[in-house]
């Protein structure tokens, strides 16, 4: 029982940080229709931006103060890139054949994460301890700060997400662009501005998932994209691709069966068991679990 | 810019070279290491430490009147890049090949220089390595085997410890380490309660810890490299697992204890002296010498260790007054008295493994530096 | 030989709570013109898809020369003899004229997989036997210039006519065409009735989807009328046109059709 | 145009046939890997280029070609020979398999499950399923191809090797064109609902695809394991897969642009080892400049390929 409910708190840390990243996923391909392979290497990307804004510009402050503005300008930086991103790479493609919008994703994923490399080196870069080594021990089970932080920003944030999305005039243009968007621009919605937004939103919370990421194994490496984009991506399709919740919610239940895969079946085939879930969630129900089924108009 | 012209400057004598070879006798000397990649540091470090060599043998007159000429191939502690290494250095016409870093590495590369009668001196731990019979290898360092007996004396006799886990990934190098190290506690009548394997790289350990917990461990060996060793003492100490923790040889790494961070204190690594610990002469002016030339001090023993590997087999073709590098080889089994070295004394069995051994456990101090807890 | 009947019976087919097609039954007997009529949303176009098998109707049974073929998928349907249009032309649009023909031969040609890997006399003739056929299509479809043309760089009428030309070199016994004449000019239209009289002139059945009432009471034999998913009347062209429902279900519509 | 597509294809044969001759070991074994590599990218090409399925796992193919000869000569002890056919026959089977239950998925989706096949894939060789893998390691020391009592084992030799692969998976996929099966591929890619309309099985033939594609991905692994007497799970990580998925879009999905797209991908940076770290950095703008320049790529394929009878001139010449 102790280890079990060990596993559930490993596992919600872990889901709470794919939860974050798949919302990017999710969105864009909400609106856009297209997989922004680049989203992964982002998330990288605001890991070690994240450090060197803490070298560099905190001159390696270490109080509540400097975490959070570490995490404020981040979040900045990389709402632009992500902008930036969309501008360059996906926008002149946005009428162009669906594969070639793939091939240019793929393209600044590479961009992205070999920028990395030139940048900051290929070998890992290391967090400091910026959260203090805070434990609670409830029973046999232990929770740490960091994980209590990381799972109760995290919640926070998709619970705003969720209520600006469902509440508000501009979550409501995002909702109509997402249906269709040439439908959108007729009702004097302005798309480009609302892709724009959607690019902010997620590569802002991708810069907190990265972020988490660096302050909780605190080991970074430059290719370390691909596989929380990859984990991320199955999130977001695992809730039904395209749908806020259930990005939160395939998030979540992923992180937790990767944590009972590796506890009680093997640690060393979870990848394998998450893509045999994944498959077999796509051949069973390829719109996952939130998502609606699409009947192709003939 | 400088490595480019270096490199440049390399291309440059490489199409001299091969336009004169017939009338440049020379003795080539080649580098297969990890110039780039992970252990891009440990693989340049072996590159320059050769070409250190090699440049102050030729100063002195070469070997026999011949000047050394290094080729250098990055294998990047791949398999498949090792093997071409190695068919491109035998087409060069290397004696003798220093490195790789990897066992991976060196022993993908095996075969071929057995093939072509190639010396190859590595640094790599693999018991695997002179498992095969080629009589071209000899190991400059000491075995998995050598470390994991230490390991297991250290755990079983000198801590008493009841219950230990051991961790590992799938490399062959902690594998190897991993296997010899279960099987050297058990033969000491020790209690491995759990033996896991991790994917290195995955970061997350804790579901992995979390059944390590559960089994009350007194203490857990750490047989993988430092990236991983790292995250697992820290995720270890978070999950509130009161064990103490040993990594093998490749956790001696600074970032080991960046990684590990305040969970670093007290955490114990197994390996042999480190660069500063080395008390013979010919280490210092060795060490210093390199420092002068590169500008920074050797990234770690094992490249120097493979600097010895050079020195036995050139001091053997001294002897012998011959090339020929069965008889080098074949000297360096039947010495009598061993040859003294940067590392410590050479001397080498029939099946190329080096003699003895100088494991010691190291503490690590609050202040991240190394206190010795047990020395063989 | 069992005749070369298409009989539907009791045909129903929904969408979530909307019934698309209510209990349909009707026959298309060999070699007629049969059209099905009726105003937009009436269900036409779905009463095809049940029966080329890109939908499966709930209910009902569609039965062709005897056999069922409810469930089947569509190219089994197609190689039983039953061939299609669409409404919205759907043609191989980077590929040129000749290949678009050239896909209807896929089910007469005698080419195994292992062909495409590994040509044999016998494939190769089977190859120019089939563009043998295409050429005779092009001509018959007067498209011999436009042969190695993309399609997607057609005019709309020669797009029609690609596409009832990809059709035909099926060899169907059952040509189904959606709604050949939209888009038409009235040349086209006129071309149009003169090649539907030639196709059953060869012995095909043609059941059709139009608009064009005019283009309707000139070439068909015999007509069902739907609205809202049911058939409301069925009958010759000349029963049809004096039909009070149908007059009321047209005159209804018209407005809101013809804008 | 026509014309200009055959001269070229001459000359890169006759260049290709005698280019071992002016080159030295480096660049023969840097040869022989862009014809391996080659291969490798046209089967993708049947598989994306010619039947339009989104598959991002073709690295799984060619390893396992790679892994079954290098398994079955090192434990086994069968000649390279005999491993051949075995190289070819499992990734088909492995292909159908997988390409079974999932070809029908949207395209997306279609993607995503071939990145996990591939994963699961290069997971099973790095833990060692049924210990014949051997890890992260690989397999070392594969005998070299003997054929006819001659062993095979210089650069040279292994290039000529490649060179028969490369030929006979250009033949395939120039036969493939003029049959009835690539054709049918072309349908299902322009529209799979009018295709299935006409008369075609597309879920058959989608997975002939898969099979087609990955029988000669793994002849190609086969090659790769003979050249380099070595295979090791890292050669056919996914990322591989992403490769020669962009080579065959960024190139067109012709075969001069599948080629021109292994040669810039895989040769240059030999060319330039300077630029070797900037590489994936320069190729990923690369990627993005080509598909909002040209969409299609860099060399589209053409359609067309019609008998020359059928061609009239206009009637009106015009």
């Amino acid at each position: 029982m102790e280890t079990f409910l060990q596993q559930l708190a490993n596992g919600l840390t872990i889901g709470s940080m794919f939860a974050l990243v798949a919302l990017g996923y999710t969105m864009v391909y909400g609106v856009m229709r297209l997989i922004n392979f680049a989203h992964g290497d982002m998330v990288a990307a605001s890991a070690f931006v994240g450090l060197t804004v803490y070298t560099q510009v905190m001159g390696q402050a270490s109080s509540l103060f400097a975490v959070i503005a570490i995490f404020m300008l981040t979040a900045g930086l990389m709402a632009c890139v992500g902008v930036i991103l969309e501008r360059v790479a996906y926008r002149p493609l946005r009428t162009a054949p669906r594969l070639s919008a793939v091939v240019s994703a793929l393209g600044a994923s590479l961009v992205i994460q070999n920028g990395i490399m030139l940048i900051w080196g290929p070998r890992m870069r290391i967090f400091p301890e910026l959260v203090p080594q805070h434990y609670w021990h409830f029973g046999g089970v232990v929770i740490s700060l960091i994980q209590v932080l990381i799972l109760v920003i995290s919640l926070v944030l998709m619970v705003a997400l969720y209520l600006f999305i469902e509440k508000t005039r501009i979550g409501a243009a995002v909702r109509a662009s997402s249906i269709d968007q040439d439908a959108a621009r007729l009702m004097g919605i302005n798309v480009n501005n609302i892709i724009a937004l959607i690019f902010v939103i997620g590569s802002s919370l991708g810069a907190i998932g990265g972020l988490f990421i660096g302050l909780y194994y605190r080991g970074i490496t430059f290719n370390m994209g691909w596989q929380y984009g990859l984990y991320a991506f199955i999130a977001a399709i695992l809730g039904g691709i395209g749908n806020i919740p259930g990005a939160m919610l395939g998030g979540m239940l992923l992180g937790l069966f990767s944590a009972f895969i590796s506890g009680y079946v093997s640690s060393t085939w979870a990848d394998a068991f998450t893509f045999m879930l994944l498959i077999f969630i796509l051949i069973v129900r390829p719109t996952g679990l939130l998502g609606e089924r699409v009947a192709e108009k003939v | 810019m400088k490595k480019m012209l270096k490199s440049l400057f390399v291309v440059c004598v490489a199409v001299v070279m091969t336009a004169t070879w017939a009338s440049a006798e020379t003795l080539k000397v080649g580098v297969q290491a990890p110039i780039t990649g992970s252990y891009a540091n440990e693989g340049q470090g072996i590159d320059n430490g050769t070409r250190l060599l090699a440049n102050q043998i030729n100063a002195a007159g070469g070997v026999m009147g011949r000047q050394i000429e290094v080729f250098t191939c990055d294998d990047q502690a791949t398999a498949m890049a090792s093997a071409i290494c190695a068919r491109e250095l035998v087409n060069r016409g290397v004696k003798m090949i220093i490195g790789s870093y990897t066992s991976t590495a060196a022993e993908a590369a095996q075969k071929i220089y057995y093939d072509a009668g190639v010396i190859q001196t590595s640094d790599g731990t693999a018991d695997s390595l002179t498992e095969k019979g080629y009589w071209t290898f000899l190991r400059n360092s000491f075995p998995n085997s050598a470390e994991a007996e230490y390991a297991a004396d250290y755990m079983v006799n000198v801590k008493g410890y009841k219950r230990i886990v051991v961790v590992s990934d799938f490399s062959s190098y902690a594998v190897g380490l991993a296997d010899a190290t279960v099987a050297a506690i058990k033969a000491l009548g020790g209690n491995v309660v759990s033996y896991d394997k991790i994917r290195a790289d995955s970061q997350n350990f804790t579901p992995v810890l979390t059944n390590i917990r559960s089994k009350n461990p007194d203490v857990i060996f750490s047989a993988g490299y430092y990236t991983d060793g790292g995250q697992l003492r820290a995720q270890q100490v978070a999950l509130g697992i009161n064990a103490d923790f040993i990594g093998g040889d490749a956790n001696d790494n600074p970032d080991f204890i960046k990684l590990a961070g305040s969970a670093a204190k007290g955490a114990k690594i197994i390996n042999v002296p480190t660069v500063d610990m080395l008390p013979y002469d010919l280490a210092k002016d060795f060490i210093n010498d390199y420092e002068k030339t590169y500008g920074e001090r050797p990234p770690s023993i094992w490249g120097l260790m493979n600097i010895d590997g050079m020195r036995a087999i050139i001091h053997a073709m001294e002897q012998n007054k011959s090339f020929d590098t069965r008889q080098a080889v074949e000297y360096l089994w039947n010495m009598d008295e061993p040859i003294e070295g940067i590392t410590g004394p050479l001397k080498f069995a029939k099946d190329g493994n080096r003699i003895g051994s100088s494991y010691m456990t190291f503490e690590i101090q609050a202040d991240g530096s190394y206190k010795i807890a047990h020395q063989q | 030989m069992a005749d070369n009947e298409l009989i539907l019976t009791d045909v129903t087919k929904r969408f979530g709570g909307l019934t698309a097609v209510d209990a349909l039954s009707m026959k298309v007997s060999s070699g007629q013109i049969y059209g099905v009529i009726g105003p937009n949303g009436a269900g036409k176009t779905t009463v095809f898809n049940c029966i080329t098998g890109i939908y499966k109707s709930e209910e009902g049974s569609v039965r062709w020369r005897g056999e069922e073929i409810r469930g089947m998928t569509p190219y089994q349907i197609v190689a039983r003899g039953i061939v299609r249009t669409f409404q919205t032309i759907r043609l191989f649009s980077q590929m040129s004229v000749a290949e678009n023909i050239m896909s209807g031969r896929h089910i007469k040609s005698s080419q195994g997989w292992w062909h495409g890997i590994c040509p044999t006399p016998g494939s190769r003739r089977d190859e120019k036997e089939n563009w043998m056929k295409v050429g005779e299509l092009l001509e018959f479809f007067n498209l011999e210039e436009f042969a190695a043309t993309p399609t997607m760089s057609l005019p709309y009428g020669l797009q029609r006519r690609v596409e009832m030309a990809r059709a035909l070199a099926v060899d169907p016994t059952l040509l189904i065409l959606d709604e050949p004449a939209a888009g038409l000019n009235d040349n086209e239209t006129a071309e149009l009735v003169d090649t539907i009289f030639s196709i059953r002139q060869k012995g095909i059945t043609v059941l059709l989807i139009e608009h064009d009432m005019e283009l309707v009471m000139k070439v068909t034999d015999y007509l069902t009328v739907l609205n809202f998913g049911k058939k409301i009347a069925e009958g010759t062209p000349e029963e049809i046109q004096k039909n009070p429902l149908v007059i009321e279900a047209y005159l209804g519509s018209e407005d809101e059709d013809d804008e | 145009m026509k014309k200009l597509s055959l001269v070229s294809l001459l000359v890169f044969l006759v260049v290709m046939a005698i280019l071992p001759h002016l080159l030295d070991t480096r660049w023969q074994t840097v040869a022989v890997t862009f014809l391996v590599f080659s291969v490798v990218a046209l089967s993708q090409d049947i598989v994306l280029g010619k039947a339009g399925m989104f598959n991002m796992g073709q690295a799984m193919f060619f390893g396992m070609g790679a892994y079954v000869t290098a398994i079955l000569n090192s434990h086994f002890g069968w000649p390279i020979v005999a491993t051949v056919p075995v190289a070819i026959v499992a990734p088909v089977l492995l292909g159908i398999v997988l390409a079974a239950p999932i070809v029908h998925l949207r395209g997306d989706y279609l993607l995503v499950v071939t990145i996990g096949f591939n994963i699961v894939f290069v997971q099973v060789l790095i833990n060692n399923l049924g210990g014949v893998t051997g890890g992260p390691n690989g397999i070392f020391g594969i005998d070299p191809l003997r054929l006819f009592g001659f062993e095979l084992s210089s650069q040279v030799a292994i290039y000529y090797y490649a060179f028969a692969v490369l030929l006979l998976t250009l033949a395939i996929m120039i036969n493939l064109d003029k049959s009835k099966v690539g054709r049918a591929l072309h349908y299902l890619r322009e529209d799979p609902l009018a295709a299935e309309s006409i008369g075609i099985n597309t879920r058959l033939y989608k997975i002939f695809a898969f099979g087609l594609g990955a029988g000669i991905a793994g002849l190609a692994g086969s090659v790769f394991a003979t050249q380099y007497s070595a295979v090791s799970p890292e050669a056919f990580e996914f990322i591989q897969s992403v490769l020669f998925f962009s080579i065959v879009l960024v190139g067109g999905s012709s075969i001069p642009g599948v080629l021109i797209g292994v040669f810039v991908m895989f040769v240059l940076p030999e060319i330039f080892r300077e630029f070797s770290t900037w590489r994936f950095f320069v190729f990923g703008f690369a990627m993005i400049l080509t598909m909002i320049l040209r969409p299609r790529g860099i060399w589209p394929a053409t359609f067309g390929k019609i008998p020359k009878f059928l061609i009239k001139e206009p009637k009106n010449g015009g």
